[in-house]
């Protein structure tokens, strides 16, 4: 039987780069799924360019619905995400997505509505490893975006419950000298760690600065695309001993099957290492086809009970074990941190997950 | 009607108007010449309040107008010509007089703009396309129209009969003539043509350097000898 | 032929745009969409052709207009069609603001217009009270069911923003062809010339500019609700600015009906037409009918289908 | 004399308008040629014709002989066939000096520029005076007076001056006809457009009327009378 | 305190340096010839991009790149100037459709040539830090292409104001007409002008390549910036933007420093305003004329 799939991404606008990450990851676990179910289904998935815009993006999502898909995975950006599954939700039509982590989305209570990863995830692991570093001060360089400042703030609130002293500072999209920002983290702050939130150009401004500068820490340490082969390989002399987000370590070790199948598909698809994003729209989109498989099953599918079945999900994935609440979150999502050590991504935190010692302290210069 | 006093005008270092005084009452024509640069466009600039004197007053039919804006004064009844002709582009001649009639007046006398037009004869290039397609004595003739649409009580002509060719000259001020009578307005008319400004002029001030240096009627005046070094040349006189 | 040419184009958009498309909820969002944008194109072209200044910052009045009405009806419950006139005044009130700017010649507005939609933008982001911050404002009451029609629909949003374009351009066309308009057009190669036959010409600019940023509050309001999202990012994104320019520029911003012209062909064929042939740089070939329309017909896309129409006698700056 | 530069049934205009009906004129060298004619006659039009501003739909313009209707007023310029506009036509957003010293572009003019510039502020005291003054600024006479000092600076040996009295006080007329008359002594090629026939026709070799974009008189300067002149100059009043 | 303030100021002037050197390509094109060229921060960016390709292909460091980097953007800048030369009607509104539409094009050319990932330059040499007094810090990078910039400016300035051909670049601007009776041929000494714009830009893009990110919008954010300190320049001044530039680059690292860095860009767009408002045509905005 043939399914066909929605997908409404930016591959093009200020979010084509991360976008266009996801949709490897999707293509990736669609192109599984053929191999998989060969012979008895076949998957496919038509992706529409939202530009980065909220319009499009709710334009996109009618037009996927009105070509007949059966559910829709993708998305990136909360603001986006917003109306687009809001459309969705309209529609009856299962929203899945990896690109939106506001409490915001879930908040509304929608029955269409899911997603595996959330801030809460993400500060989790952030706060776990500085935790485990037993730092005393730190300065969170964040943007002033919404995802940005949600988590830097959860961040800022729970490590001062640890009674770490919190040095916040926000900076606009438009920065692109970080000089001044963390001339003042180091002459005013003076912190044990940097935490970063923002985006990979974020990033790399910061620590080109922090480089230049060099302030007296013990380790940086960031989230999203920061610890990833893509990083690794374009910015060597920049990312050495950075902590990021990153479930599989780079290279991929062979105690993971379906990660290596994984990495195998992808390096085969887009000749290149799999990175972060696509591993979420990976995990988003398998899951997705095994519950839309259960409801066809159940004769449900074309009676809104795709949603239920995505309910009864427990599965464990690339990026942990995944259910999902009544709201469409996933509660047990807490995301593993890595380091760049010598062009490699190790991962370091949680102990369990661990393939190698972290350095530390440490700093990238 | 008006009165200048002591008006001052300098543009960084130079020193365009040192201090003028002079009268224009109801009625009259008042030549202004002067040689080139003088300042002659700079008060007429002045007036209209185009530009800010840095000192001295204005005042037009017995009250200041030196905070007036441009468009305040003409309400008020003060009507220019530029040197380079301005006209409203993308609009017809009829229109040029409509919204000079409509803003300058306060209301469209369509009977006004008729006389206008027939006196300077532009009747029938009132409604062509365009104005850019005008001879220049049509030019001149619109920037007249122009400023009468206004309903002035004083009409500033900055050399509108310059370039014109001897006939034309003669016709145009004819015209002028005409025009001054016909709504009783005060003129001040600069030219450099000086059989033209004393046939027309019965007052003539010089203006040099910034500066009045002589004033009175034109035989006397063209006659002067400071004004003969600075203006008029051997040659003329 | 002309005298019947607007009532019967008004009957078309009034009756058989919705009876063909209704239907179809995507094609009906896309014409909004178009329609949103070239609602902002006559405001733009309206400042630009009659006020003689290029703004290279509508999206500041676009913003203005929609943060005002999603506010207002989200924390005041004021109806969202009253919201619309409200953003609209919100708009113009925010344009009192820029009229320092009425100074300023050619390309000095152009960017001080643009500079004041990043200070609103930015006064936007950082007054979380009011406006939600960066996060913005999800879920913005839609528009309400009205003698059995529902405004909330595709539909309903289509009628309402076509009403907004309809009665902008003719407002534009009305002030066009009074003395006003004559002088306001009159102005842009000389405005000292009309000033000193009585034109008070900053007054007249500011009232096009406040005209216009109303006329985009009411548009930016009637996004708010019809998308029922806002954020600052978006409500003030250049593209509310760069898109409408471009739309008018196309459709022939002398025009009164080019710029929505431009708004429909452009967006429509770029989102109908060119996404579907090139799913990923679709824009590639905005970008290439944009040139070819300035190199091919300058004076945009009305004067010709005027020509068509007329046998081509017209001015283009009639 | 052989003609040094010869118009033949040429034909000229703004886009749909045409304005120079089948005009024929010839130029000698080193003579004072005079044109006059009442406003809007298309004298202005023919002189930008022969430069190359103005578009020829028929006839032809030959300089030495050769045709020049086809080359860029830029490479005509070099030629040293040089025209002075009317005071409008400066840089009016550079200053005064910079105005002149865009006269000396034609490189064979660089290397003198200095002391052109010179010779011209020694004419035009003013000019030096203001010579870091915006020319946009400038009074409308003063700006008649670069016109006329940055064509000179360009070195012209045929100089073609449209109305360089418009504009400017008594004095500075006499001024203006004392350079004409310089000019004509070191053997420059001259063809002058006047309004002030009186004065023009003083410094004329030869004499040409035009009238509604067509050449209606062509005589020897010393043979004109300016009564029958100013008749001729009437008869097209009348006729319009 | 004061260490802060003068990294502040340090640092400003730098990021200045690099707003004035995507500028003054913009400044010299408007300056000269009326025209916004709405596509020269894409310009700006094929160079770097073109230096990313060199580097990343060949290992090519990317200051040898410039002269490949150099015929690129020259041939792009000629082909804008090609397709400019041709609007005859409304120019000053077209030539901003024309060339935003060309900004598009290459936009989205980059876009599918190198996908929007982020790039900079790997070589280590130019992200070393550098030193002065013990207090400033800069990046290698950028205290190299600042003095290179200035150099270049200078002399650009000086091409422009006292040669033979950029006052006849001026000139033209000024009245068309008049300069072909100097003898000046329009098209050469126009495409002249976007040729040393080109040069400009290929510069300006391998000190952002060198210095900071790259990624395909990037174009765009630099056109608006430089655009905005070429007004507050007044339009067409060369010191004038270099100076725009370093106030603008100077307010937002104050502004970092003291208030917070998400309210650097209000700061500068406050300080543009008020510059406006107070000098209406610009720093260097030049005396205009007034009626006559
Ligand atoms: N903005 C300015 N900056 C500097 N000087 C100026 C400015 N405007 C005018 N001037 C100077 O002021 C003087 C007076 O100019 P004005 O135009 O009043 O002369 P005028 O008497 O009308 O001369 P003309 O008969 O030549 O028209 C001139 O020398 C002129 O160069
Ligand atoms: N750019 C133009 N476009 C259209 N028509 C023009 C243009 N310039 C001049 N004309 C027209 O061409 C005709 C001849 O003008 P021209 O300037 O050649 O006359 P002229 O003999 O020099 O007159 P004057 O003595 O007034 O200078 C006039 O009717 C004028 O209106
Ligand atoms: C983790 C990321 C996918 C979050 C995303 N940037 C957002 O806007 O919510
Ligand atoms: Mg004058
Ligand atoms: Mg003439």
């Amino acid at each position: 039987k043939d399914y066909l799939l929605g997908s409404q991404l930016p591959l093009s606008g200020n979010l084509a780069r991360v976008g266009q990450g996801m949709s490897e990851g999707i293509a990736v676990a669609v192109d599984l799924a053929n191999k998989q179910y060969a012979g008895k289904h076949t998957f496919k998935v038509t992706t529409i360019d939202d530009e980065t815009s909220p319009a499009k993006g709710v334009a996109a999502v009618e037009k996927l619905i009105a070509q007949g898909v059966v559910a829709l995975t993708g998305g990136y950006g909360s603001n986006i995400i917003g109306p687009a599954s809001e459309a969705a939700q309209k529609a009856g039509m299962v929203y899945m997505t990896s690109g939106g982590v506001t409490p915001d989305l879930t908040g509304r209570g929608y029955k269409t509505f899911f997603r595996i990863n959330n801030t809460e995830g993400y500060a989790k692991a952030m706060i776990g490893l500085l935790g485990d570093m037993q730092v005393k001060k730190v300065s969170v360089v964040y943007l002033n975006k919404e995802a940005t400042s949600n988590l830097a703030k959860q961040v800022q609130a729970d490590l001062t419950a640890k009674g770490v002293t919190v040095g916040m500072h926000e900076f606009d999209g438009a920065t692109s000298d970080f000089k001044p920002l963390l001339n003042k983290v180091k002459l005013q702050d003076r912190p044990d760690a940097i935490a970063m939130v923002g985006y990979e150009n974020d990033y790399v401004g910061v620590l080109r600065a922090a480089k230049v500068l060099k302030p007296d820490v013990k380790a940086v340490v960031g989230v999203w695309s920061l610890a990833t082969a893509q990083m690794a390989k374009e910015f060597p002399d920049l990312m050495e001993n950075v902590y990021g987000t990153s479930m599989l370590p780079y290279p991929v070790e062979f105690t993971q099957p379906e990660a290596i199948e994984f990495s195998k598909t992808y390096a085969r698809l887009f000749n290149k290492e799999p990175d972060y994003l696509g591993q979420f729209g990976y995990v988003q989109t398998k899951l997705l086809i095994e519950a839309v498989l259960r409801a066809d099953e159940a004769g449900t599918l074309d009676k809104g009970g795709l949603a239920d079945e995505l309910r009864k999900t427990d599965a464990q994935t690339l990026i942990g074990r995944v259910t999902f609440d009544e709201k469409g979150d996933n509660p047990n999502f807490s995301h593993r941190m890595g380091q760049h050590q010598q062009g490699k991504v190790v991962l370091v935190w949680p102990p369990e997950a661990a393939n190698g010692k972290m350095n530390f302290p440490a700093r990238p210069w | 009607m008006l009165t200048l006093d002591g008006v001052q005008v300098s543009f960084g270092g130079v020193s365009a108007l040192k201090g003028v005084s002079m009268t224009v009452s109801a009625g009259e024509t008042v030549g202004l010449v002067g040689p080139n640069g003088a300042g002659k466009t700079t008060l007429f600039n002045v007036i209209s309040g185009i530009v800010r004197p840095t000192a001295g007053d204005i005042t037009f039919r017995g009250h200041s107008v030196l905070k007036a804006p441009e468009w305040k004064r003409a309400r008020l009844g003060i009507g220019r010509s530029f040197q380079i002709a301005r006209p409203l582009h993308h609009c017809t001649v009829r229109e040029n007089l409509i919204v000079a009639q409509r803003f300058g007046a306060g209301r469209v006398d369509h009977e006004r703009i008729d006389e206008i037009l027939d006196l300077l004869k532009l009747g029938h290039k009132a409604d062509r396309d365009a104005v850019s397609e005008l001879a220049l004595t049509e030019h001149k003739a619109l920037e007249v129209g122009k400023a009468l649409a206004t309903n002035p009580h004083l009409l500033l002509l900055d050399e509108v009969l310059a370039g014109l060719e001897t006939n034309g000259k003669r016709a145009f001020m004819e015209q002028l003539a005409l025009v001054r009578d016909r709504f009783n307005l005060a003129m001040v008319v600069i030219e450099h043509d000086i059989p033209t400004i004393s046939a027309l002029c019965p007052r003539v001030v010089v203006l040099n350097f910034g500066e009045i240096i002589a004033e009175g009627n034109p035989g006397a005046v063209f006659r002067d000898p400071n004004v003969v070094r600075s203006y008029t040349g051997e040659a003329a006189a | 032929m002309k005298r019947f040419l607007v009532p019967a184009a008004l009957a078309v958009a009034y009756v058989a745009v919705p009876l063909a498309f209704g239907g179809n909820p995507y094609v009906m969002g896309l014409i909004v969409a178009a329609l949103t944008i070239g609602g902002i194109a006559v405001a733009w072209a309206l400042l630009g052709n009659l006020g003689g200044m290029v703004s290279f910052g509508h999206a500041a009045f676009f913003g203005v207009g929609s943060y005002t009405s999603a506010v207002l009806s989200m924390k005041l419950g004021v109806p969202p069609l009253a919201g619309l006139l409200l953003g609209g005044l919100g708009a113009a009130i925010a344009s009192i603001a820029t009229m320092p700017a009425l100074r300023l010649k050619g390309p000095y507005f152009a960017l001080a217009i643009l500079a004041y939609a990043h200070i609103f933008q930015i006064l936007a982001t950082e007054m979380t009270g009011v406006t939600g911050g960066a996060g913005g404002l999800l879920s913005i009451p839609r528009f309400p069911t009205l003698l059995g029609v529902d405004l909330g629909s595709k539909t309903g949003g289509y009628v309402i923003i076509l009403t907004i374009v309809v009665l902008s351009a003719a407002a534009y066309a009305a002030i066009r062809r009074s003395a006003w308009g004559l002088a306001l057009k009159a102005m842009h190669d000389t405005e000292i010339a009309t000033r000193v036959i009585g034109v008070p010409s900053t007054h007249l600019k500011a009232a096009m500019l406040a005209l216009s940023a109303f006329i985009t509050g009411v548009v930016g309001a009637f996004n708010a609700h019809f998308i029922n999202f806002l954020e600052p990012d978006y409500a003030f994104s250049g593209a509310w600015t760069v898109l409408p320019i471009a739309a008018a520029i196309f459709g022939g911003y002398r025009t009164v009906w080019g710029p929505v012209i431009g708004a429909l062909t452009i967006y429509l064929l770029d989102q109908l037409v060119f996404k579907e042939l090139m799913p990923h740089g679709h824009q590639f070939v905005l970008g290439m009918l944009l040139v070819g329309m300035i190199l091919l017909s300058p004076g945009g896309l009305a004067p010709i289908l005027g020509r068509r129409l007329e046998g081509g006698q017209r001015h283009a700056h009639a | 004399m052989a003609p040094l530069l010869e118009i033949a049934t040429l034909r000229a205009g703004y886009g749909a308008i045409n304005i120079l009906w089948n005009v024929s004129l010839t130029i000698a060298e080193g003579q004072t040629t005079v044109i006059v004619g009442p406003n809007g006659a298309g004298k202005t039009t023919l002189l930008r014709a022969i430069m190359g501003l103005v578009p020829v739909a028929s006839g032809d313009i030959r300089l030495n002989g050769a045709s020049i209707r086809n080359r860029a007023t830029w490479d005509t310029v070099k030629d040293g066939l040089v025209m002075i506009p009317e005071g409008r036509m400066i840089f009016p957003d550079m200053t005064v000096e910079d105005n002149l010293m865009m006269g000396a572009f034609p490189p064979a003019c660089r290397r003198n520029w200095k002391a052109n510039r010179q010779m011209v502020f020694d004419l035009f005291p003013r000019l030096a005076q203001r010579h870091d003054q915006i020319a946009g600024t400038l009074s409308g006479g003063e700006a008649q007076m670069l016109a006329i000092g940055r064509g000179l600076m360009e070195q012209p040996r045929v100089c073609l001056i449209d109305e360089p009295s418009l504009g400017l006080a008594p004095v500075m007329v006499d001024e203006i006809f004392r350079i004409v008359e310089h000019l004509k002594a070191q053997g420059l090629t001259i063809v002058l457009v006047e309004q002030n026939t009186n004065r023009a026709l003083k410094v004329a070799d030869h004499v040409y009327l035009m009238q509604s974009g067509k050449v209606v008189l062509s005589e020897r300067g010393d043979a004109v009378n300016l009564d029958r002149l100013h008749a001729l100059y009437f008869a097209h009043e009348e006729a319009a | 305190m004061l260490s802060l303030t003068l990294q502040a100021l340090f640092s400003g002037v730098l990021a200045g340096g690099y707003y004035a050197m995507v500028a003054v390509g913009l400044a010299l094109v408007f300056g000269t010839m009326r025209i916004i060229n709405l596509a020269h921060g894409e310009l700006v960016l094929l160079a770097a991009y073109v230096a990313y390709a060199a580097e990343s292909q060949y290992g090519l460091n990317p200051v040898m790149a410039i002269p490949f980097a150099l015929v690129i953007v020259g041939a792009s800048a000629a082909l804008v100037y090609a397709l400019l030369s041709r609007i005859d009607q409304d120019r000053e509104i077209n030539s901003l459709i024309l060339t935003f539409g060309l900004g598009i094009i290459l936009t989205n050319a980059v876009l599918m040539i190198w996908a929007a990932d982020i790039h900079s330059t790997t070589a280590p040499w130019f992200q070393e830090s550098v030193v002065v007094a013990d207090t400033l810090f800069a990046m290698r990078s950028e205290v190299v292409f600042f003095v290179g910039g200035l150099v270049l400016m200078a002399g650009v300035h000086g091409w422009l104001n006292h040669s033979w051909q950029g006052r006849a670049v001026r000139a033209l601007s000024s009245n068309r007409n008049a300069a072909k009776l100097m003898g000046v041929n329009p098209r050469r000494t126009e495409i002249l002008s976007f040729l040393v714009a080109a040069l400009l830009a290929t510069f300006a893009g391998i000190a952002i390549y060198t210095g900071k990110t790259i990624f395909p919008s990037l174009g765009h954010v630099m056109t608006v910036k430089a655009f905005i300190i070429t007004v507050l320049a007044g339009m067409g001044s060369i010191p004038g933007v270099l100076i725009g530039a370093v106030m603008i680059g100077c307010i937002e690292s104050l502004t970092v420093t003291y208030v917070s860095a998400s309210l650097q860009e209000l700061a500068g767009m406050i300080l543009f305003l008020v510059v406006l408002f107070v000098m209406p045509s610009g720093l260097f905005g030049g005396r205009k004329a007034i009626a006559r």
